[in-house]
């Protein structure tokens, strides 16, 4: 028999310990999949793990990847920890993307350079905006924010679909559902050149720190998070809890906006109804896997894409099926979920005395 | 006039896979469990069921294997929140996401496969009655099974001392374990049989409403699902109506194009997510009516010895 | 270009010769992106045929491997581009939404030849090429004409481009050959591959009336709805006859084979050369064909269509010929005109006998 | 099916049946056909009349942090009212869920009518004939009372039948009761009746009460006791927690003090003073509380004309509530709980704002549609009655659980300072002598006792012009009771207006200088504590005060 027994005091150890198990179970996982899928499994694990980052050119595509992810996944974190459960953030980033669109097409071929910013705000907005929606039904009708958010990203979906084969499609572009290429002008400006990576990184890194700052060394990042932690005592402190969603809410649909419109002027230039590729609902995982902590959501995001890009290597390379990557993904969630018992519990063998 | 009984049948189609899951989530509800991995259960379940009458060419055994897979994962899920006391949302989350990754994966093999030719059912006498037997008596017998499920569920869960015991612990885990009820087992019971249901809608989904396994397939349904149980204030009978409701507006949709409404056909799309929201901020407005339905520590862990 | 790896990476495809004759040269090394699961059973299971056809006509000779899945988003480049750095001297992007980023990484590596399907820009190592889909669409609705009975036909639409909108057009045209009164509705699923979707709108045109379906979209669901309701319908991009065998009269089919294998060819002989305009290849050269012809087809439903694949083989009949008009009566091509490829590549409207309008067809 | 045979043989101890009142017997029989089917290594084999009821020996449960019972023994007679003291954490909770079975002992065997029994589950003490009555309710809100009761049996019985009984047990005790109502509607007495009244029907031959006192009236506790009585003249055998030591020494007739897990003593309690029992639970006397009388200064609260409506369904409504609360001087609020000090507490502390500003005043603002940060700027500090989750945050360190209500070591920007906040935590830790790991540890491994002097403690140590405090010492023992009463004693002294919610009376008239009753959310006038009795308050606590007094405060 195992026994689970509480610890007096949650155990700093495994609360950095918990993902490591968790990502050394998904390996070993992995591993028994690829023997089992008659693959050798060092071969698999080296394009999984290692082709991702092993040139700089690599490490450029990684952080493509993983600046909406940690983008989205650092505002979602200021929701989960208040207790605010958005998990609607992909419609928050194609809506802030679609906003972000908009401004982009009113670019010309003389537009200056300033127009970037105005992108960047109109997504910005553009997420704030959508999820408003969310928070407004919440504080309003005290609508369940999870359905909610959720039931908006299909709109939003539409909504963009209904943009591109509509009045935004390109005159152009034999009535394909998409708008007309942005203007050179409006491509977020990149690092290096001969890589994709854009200010978004750096965007997003600061944002990371920003997080922290907020929520460790400020008696507002304090304040917001105690409404999740007890309720009660959030009232009693007089903490507002609308603000709290409110802040919430703007936070991470801000942040998924952001994302949105980084991705269209960025790497896509365009807004095609492919714009919404799963980064919302993936950033769920990097911000549970970085256990809402912006260090931890770095590193998952990081890990994240690794998953990503190496199921893709992992096709071309091995003919591995693309769907792997969502187990694997999956899988580590689990795991970490799992592992994250042996936080606040000891683990005994043998029977309850 | 027929094409309007038709229309209903097929909304009677549509909604009963969302009935199915829907019922099934209220049960784990009732017991104070969310499962935010209905669609991931739907999702392995339908591949589960699909598999099955692909082998054995048996839609009750790929009904059945649906209902298995169904509950297994609910299974872990239950391990998961009841033991280890994780988030249950992000458990469920998590669940979702892996359902979705597998079935993908483990079905693409099936991608091609289709399932032998699919019975067609109808009730004798009743079938025949013009205008209402092809609307109403003509379903498949999971219809009205799920009818039936909803009727048994209010009588079990207001009537029967089985059914009083399950809402206890969904009201005060604490109260029901110094009374001496086994909170876990309880709770775990109800997941599982609430996993098993998501499971028979997956698997309704794929041997009865498209008989084609895709990756994806279930397409929100299992969300849709979960709010239904919200909006339905965990009541059977209003599950049920919701379900339709749904189900209706869905095919509403496609029959609006087919006569030839002209409107957007992305408005149109968002019609069902709309109705979903308007809904829930309809019924959720008095925190009154949900508080006095909601089960009072849904969501919430519960360590016994607290 | 970097040349990192010195062992090649293993052979992707089970089919693939375990060992490769070190004497011989290098085998030609080709990639395919695909949008969807080669098993989708439609448009990407053809494209993934045309990749085995090119196997086993050059066996060893060259070296395949896909990514199926590659969404039509910022990912699209990466993968593209990891193709041409890992050595593949020939890529084809086989979907619309690959265009701009095979524009662009086709820039960057200049040794490599690009092969890009259904779209429209080209440049000095990248061409566009794409199959008559809509004499498909033509020869189904001839037999669609000869066999309704309601005089109502139903079309599940996937995305309103003017290759789906042209399909319908010719789908219509080809069943008033044979039956003026039918009428076309159209459903439009807004996705090229949505099973349940399309399931619930073949079910609405069937509950208004339609007695037989053809779809634009890559599942065999629609073909399935039919079985079930006892209807009639087509197969679409790949021969569907055991999807349905009660309710299907027929599929379209693609080949892309004989594209594939040609540029490949092409390729190999380096006599590979820029197109300026789309390549586009339909019945006559073998990409397009109609089969598997229900047996309870009237007789001379079955003579009309032989003859139509006939003159569309040797150029002898042209589908979108003078006199049409749209569904407002407005006359589009006049009469003994021919369309050109200009001319079909931009349609935007529904031809009379179709009912409604194009989703976003009067924006332009 | 096993009902008849089962029931025959009466296997009940002979005191026991023969104190029965006759028409009791069918539901005792159907007790013990549920034995027979589920718990049959539970049943004693041979009754024996002269054996204790229940008698424990050397009872051993560990915790990972501490030995909460370490080698307990002792024994109850039947009919005997036996009480178990001790202070906060010394076991005696435990100890009871051990005879209840929701607790397994590492150690130690029980002995029920003589025989050995393991008791693995509370369905198996119930069919014993033990009953027990938590510390906490264990009563679901949503349902009725009849529902309550009908999950508390394990007989197979129909509702209406369930019904039935309630009303029958309701009338031989004298606790009415109406089986139909949804738990939630019910007041804590009525809740309460609701827990006897389902132990009762289960026919127990032993009765356990954890602190059944600490939220009653005394007016209710007289009831109980006459209920208890009547219970032990019959026979049955109770076991009696409580901190309040006059209780015990009037109820009960033996007594075990436990201290830290260990039996230290035991005594007739009728024999014994408040301060000889004291002596056995904590080694010491509680110390004598200092009154001084004082001039009261300025009016620092000041509440006029305060009329609200009740938020939640379940709340009461406040109709025109005043009074004043003067610097130096302590003022108690009496009544039994749910009568409107929940939505009084809430309007005066902030966490309600829909108050007309001039309803409320604090030190001289309007301060009705502050929130409680605006108000602690006032100078207005709160303890609420739940320590975990509303004065503090169960998952949060100590030290972080101080940002809640204080801002000293945070920056005029918002900015933290984390060493600062760690010093004052330490600070608060010593000066007010809480047990814990240190700053570090998180609120909820305190025990309850010790969370509140570390809450009690930050709001002190605030220095504030009003405190307004609630449910001071609720379950708090003997010792820290004593702490936290002189801490608010010295506060008054130092200037401080002070209020006190409490339903304790002894508690009230040991630190008061004034008191108001609340019942049905209205306020009683003022009555100095001189003239306060345990009999015109509990008057005032049914509503019943006399216009005239009203007007003579005016
Ligand atoms: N479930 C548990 N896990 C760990 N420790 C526990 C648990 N329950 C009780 N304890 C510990 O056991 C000791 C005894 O607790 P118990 O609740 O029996 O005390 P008590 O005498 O009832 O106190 P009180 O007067 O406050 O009710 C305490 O020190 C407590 O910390
Ligand atoms: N499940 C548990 N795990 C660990 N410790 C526990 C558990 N339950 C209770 N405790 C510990 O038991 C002690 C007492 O818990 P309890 O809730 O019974 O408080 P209490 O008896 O009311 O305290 P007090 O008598 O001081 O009011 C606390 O120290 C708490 O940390
Ligand atoms: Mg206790
Ligand atoms: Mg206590």
């Amino acid at each position: 028999m195992i026994r689970l027994e509480v610890r007096p005091e949650t155990s700093r150890f495994w609360s950095i310990g918990s993902p490591v198990l968790a990502l050394l179970l998904t390996v070993l996982i992995g591993v028994v999949l690829f023997t089992a899928l008659g693959k050798d499994p060092v071969r698999a694990l080296q394009v999984f793990f290692w082709e991702p980052v092993k040139s700089g050119y690599a490490i450029g595509e990684l952080a493509v990847k993983a600046t909406p992810l940690l983008l989205i996944a650092l505002g979602l974190a200021v929701c989960f920890r208040s207790n605010v459960w958005n998990i609607g953030a992909e419609g928050q980033f194609i809506v802030g993307a679609i906003v972000a669109g908009g401004v982009a097409l009113l670019a010309g071929k003389d537009t200056g350079r300033w127009i970037v910013v105005a992108i960047l705000l109109a997504g910005v907005v553009g997420g704030m905006a959508w999820a408003s929606v969310t928070a407004a039904l919440r504080d309003r009708f005290n609508a369940n924010e999870i359905l909610v958010s959720l039931m908006l990203v299909y709109v939003a979906e539409q909504l963009l679909y209904y943009l591109v084969v509509g009045p935004w499609k390109d005159p152009g572009g034999y009535n394909f559902p998409q708008t007309r290429s942005f203007e050179a002008v409006t491509q977020i400006p990149r690092l290096f050149t001969g890589s994709r990576v854009s200010i978004g990184l750096l965007l997003a890194l600061a944002g990371a720190a920003a997080l922290w700052v907020f929520l460790f060394r400020t008696r507002a990042g304090f304040a917001q998070q105690v409404g999740g932690l007890a309720p009660a005592a959030a009232r009693y402190a007089g903490f507002s809890s609308r603000r709290a969603l409110w802040l919430a809410l703007l936070v991470s649909g801000g942040a998924a906006g952001l994302a949105g419109a980084l991705e269209v002027a960025g790497p896509i230039g365009q807004l095609t109804p492919y714009v919404p590729a799963g980064y919302g609902f993936a950033a769920i995982i990097v911000a549970f896997v970085g256990r809402l902590h912006p260090v931890g959501m770095v590193l998952s995001a990081i890990l994240m894409s690794v998953f990503y890009i190496g199921g893709e290597l992992a096709q071309s390379r091995l003919g591995l099926p693309k769907s792997l990557t969502g187990v694997f993904q999956g899988l580590l969630l689990f795991t970490l979920l799992a592992c994250d018992t042996l936080i606040a519990y000891r683990v005994r063998f043998g029977r309850a005395a | 006039m027929d094409s309007y009984a038709l229309l209903i049948a097929a909304t009677l189609n549509a909604g009963t896979i969302l009935a199915l899951a829907a019922l099934g989530l209220l049960i784990n509800e009732k017991a104070g469990v969310v499962n935010l991995g209905a669609e991931g259960i739907m999702l392995c379940a339908a591949l589960a069921g699909f598999v099955t009458v692909v082998h054995t060419g048996s839609d009750w055994l790929g009904f059945a294997a649906g209902m298995a897979a169904g509950a297994l994962m609910a299974a872990v899920l239950g391990v998961l929140v009841i033991w280890l006391n994780t988030n249950q949302y992000a458990a469920g989350l998590a669940l979702s996401l892996f359902g979705g990754g597998f079935s993908a994966f483990a079905g693409i093999k099936y991608v091609q496969e289709k399932l032998p030719e699919r019975p067609h059912f109808s009730i004798p006498v009743l079938g025949d009655i013009p205008v209402l037997g092809p609307a109403l008596f003509r379903q498949h017998p999971l219809v009205y099974v799920a009818i039936a499920l909803a009727v048994f569920l209010v009588w079990f869960l207001w009537r029967s001392r089985l059914g009083l015991v399950l809402r206890s612990v969904g009201e005060s885990p604490e109260s029901a374990h110094a009374l001496g009820y086994r909170v876990r087992w309880i709770r775990f019971a109800a997941v599982v049989a609430g996993g098993s249901l998501c499971g028979l809608a997956g698997a309704y989904l794929i041997v009865v409403y498209t008989p084609l396994w895709v990756e994806g397939m279930v397409a929100g349904r299992g969300w849709i699902a979960l709010a239904l149980t919200t909006f339905a204030t965990w009541r059977p009978a209003r599950v049920l109506l919701g379900a339709y409701l749904f189900g209706g507006v869905t095919m509403l949709q496609f029959h609006l194009q087919g006569v030839g409404v002209e409107v957007a056909t992305q408005f149109l799309a968002m019609l069902p997510y709309i109705a979903t929201i308007a809904v829930l901020a309809l019924i959720s407005r008095n925190p009154a009516w949900i508080r006095a339905n909601m089960p009072a520590s849904l969501g919430r862990p519960f360590y016994p010895g607290s | 270009g970097k040349k990192d790896e010195a062992a090649p990476a293993p052979a992707p495809t089970a089919a693939a010769p375990a060992s490769a004759p070190a004497a011989k040269a290098e085998p030609l090394k080709i990639a395919f992106a695909y949008v969807g699961p080669v098993g989708d059973g439609g448009w990407t299971f053809a494209h993934d045929n045309g990749r085995k056809a090119v196997e086993k006509e050059f066996g060893d000779k060259v070296q395949t491997s896909f990514v199926e899945n590659v969404p039509e988003s910022a990912d699209a480049e990466r993968v593209i581009r990891d193709m041409a750095q890992q050595g593949n001297k020939l890529v084809f992007g086989t979907t619309f939404g690959y265009m701009d980023p095979m524009v662009k990484v086709a820039g960057e590596f200049k040794d490599v030849t690009f092969e890009h399907a259904t779209g429209y820009k080209t440049g000095p190592n990248l061409n566009t090429y794409d199959s008559r889909t809509y004499e498909g669409a033509y020869m189904a609705g001839v037999i669609a004409g000869a066999m309704t009975k309601s005089n109502t036909l139903g079309v599940v639409g996937s995305v309103p481009i003017p290759e789906v909108v042209r399909n319908i057009n010719s789908f219509t045209l080809g069943a008033q050959s044979v039956n003026p009164k039918v009428k076309t509705r159209v459903v439009w699923v807004g996705k090229w591959f949505d099973p349940p979707n399309e399931t619930a709108a073949a079910t609405s045109l069937i509950n208004g009336g339609a007695d037989i379906l053809m779809q634009n979209t890559d599942s065999s669901a629609v073909l399935q709805t039919a079985e079930k309701m006892g209807k009639r319908a087509f197969g679409w991009d790949s021969d569907m006859t055991s999807y349905g065998p009660k309710a299907h009269l027929g599929s379209a089919v693609i080949n892309w084979g004989p594209y594939y294998v040609k540029t490949t060819r092409d390729v190999l002989e380096k006599t590979w050369k820029a197109s300026p305009d789309k390549i586009w290849w339909g019945v006559k050269e073998g990409a397009i064909d109609f089969v598997s012809v229900a047996a309870d087809v009237p007789e001379d439903a079955k003579k009309k269509l032989e003859s139509v694949k006939a003159g569309l083989k040797d150029g002898s009949f042209s589908i979108w010929k003078g006199p049409i008009a749209d569904n407002a009566g407005k006359e589009v091509l006049a009469k003994d005109a021919v369309a050109d490829d200009k001319f079909l590549g931009g349609i935007n409207f529904y031809v009379k006998g179709v009912e409604g309008k194009v989703p976003g067809g009067d924006k332009k | 099916m096993v009902g008849r045979e089962a029931g025959a043989g009466g296997k009940g101890p002979a005191t026991w049946k023969r104190s029965r009142p006759a028409d009791e017997r069918p539901q005792y029989h159907d007790r013990h056909a549920r034995g027979d089917t589920d718990v049959v290594t539970a049943r004693p084999k041979q009754p024996s009349a002269a054996a204790p009821r229940l008698q424990l020996q050397g009872i051993t449960k560990r915790y990972p942090a501490v030995v909460a019972n370490d080698g307990i023994s002792l024994s109850v007679l039947p009919g005997q009212t036996h009480a178990v003291l001790g202070e906060n954490g010394a076991g005696k909770s435990t100890l009871m869920k051990v005879i209840y079975g929701s607790v397994r002992p590492d150690a130690g065997q029980v002995l029920w009518n003589g025989q050995p029994v393991q008791v693995r589950n509370p369905q198996e003490a119930r069919a014993l004939g033990i009953s027990m009555v938590f510390q906490h309710f264990s009563l679901f809100d949503t349902l009725t009372v009849a529902e309550n009761v009908w999950l508390g049996l394990d007989k197979h019985l129909k509702l209406a039948e369930v019904a039935r009984r309630i009303e029958a047990k309701a009338a031989e005790y004298g606790l009415p009761v109406d089986p139909s109502r949804p738990v939630h509607t019910l007041s804590v007495g009525e809740m309460q009746r609701v827990e006897i009244i389902r132990a009762l029907l289960t026919d127990p031959q032993l009765l356990i009460l954890d602190e059944p006192t600490s939220v009653l009236t005394p007016q209710a506790v007289d009831k109980l006791f006459i209920v208890l009585r009547q219970l032990a003249a019959q026979g049955c055998s109770i076991l009696y927690i409580s901190h309040k030591l006059h209780e015990i020494r009037a109820l009960c007739d033996a007594c075990t003090v436990l201290r830290g897990g260990k039996v230290t003593g035991e005594c007739d309690p009728r024999q014994e003073s408040n301060a000889s029992l004291s002596r056995m639970m904590i080694g010491a006397e509680p110390p004598q509380l200092q009154h001084h009388d004082r001039q009261p200064g300025d009016v620092v609260l000041q509440v006029r004309g305060l009329s609200l409506e009740r938020e939640s369904p379940f709340g009461v409504d406040l109709h025109d509530v005043a009074f004043d609360v003067r610097a130096g001087e302590v003022v108690g609020i009496a009544g039994v709980s749910g009568n409107g000090q929940r939505e009084l507490m809430a309007a005066v502390s902030g966490e309600d704002t829909r108050a007309p500003a001039d309803a409320i005043r604090v030190a001289g603002q309007g301060a009705g549609r502050l929130g409680p940060a605006r108000r602690r700027q006032l100078g207005l500090h709160f303890v609420p009655e739940e320590r975990l989750g509303r004065g503090a945050v169960p998952s949060l360190p100590l030290a972080q659980n101080l940002l809640l209500t204080r801002t000293d070591a945070v920056g005029r920007s918002g900015w933290i300072d984390v060493r600062a906040l760690r010093t004052q935590a330490q600070n608060l830790i010593q000066r007010f002598n809480v047990k814990a790991g240190g700053p570090h540890a998180a609120a909820r491994s305190l025990s309850g006792g010790n969370l509140q002097k570390f809450i009690v403690g930050r709001e002190i140590s605030a220095k504030p012009r009003l405190l307004v405090i609630s449910q001071p010492t609720w379950g708090v023992d003997v010792g820290a009771a004593a702490q936290i009463r002189a801490e608010i004693l010295q506060l008054r002294d130092a200037g401080c207006a002070v209020l006190v919610v409490s339903e304790e009376l002894e508690e009230l008239f040991e630190v008061s200088d004034r008191l108001h009753v609340i019942a049905k959310g209205r306020l009683s006038p003022s009555m100095p504590r001189r003239e306060a009795t345990v009999g015109k308050i509990g008057e005032w606590m049914s509503g019943l005060w006399e216009p005239a007094d009203e007007e003579a405060t005016a």
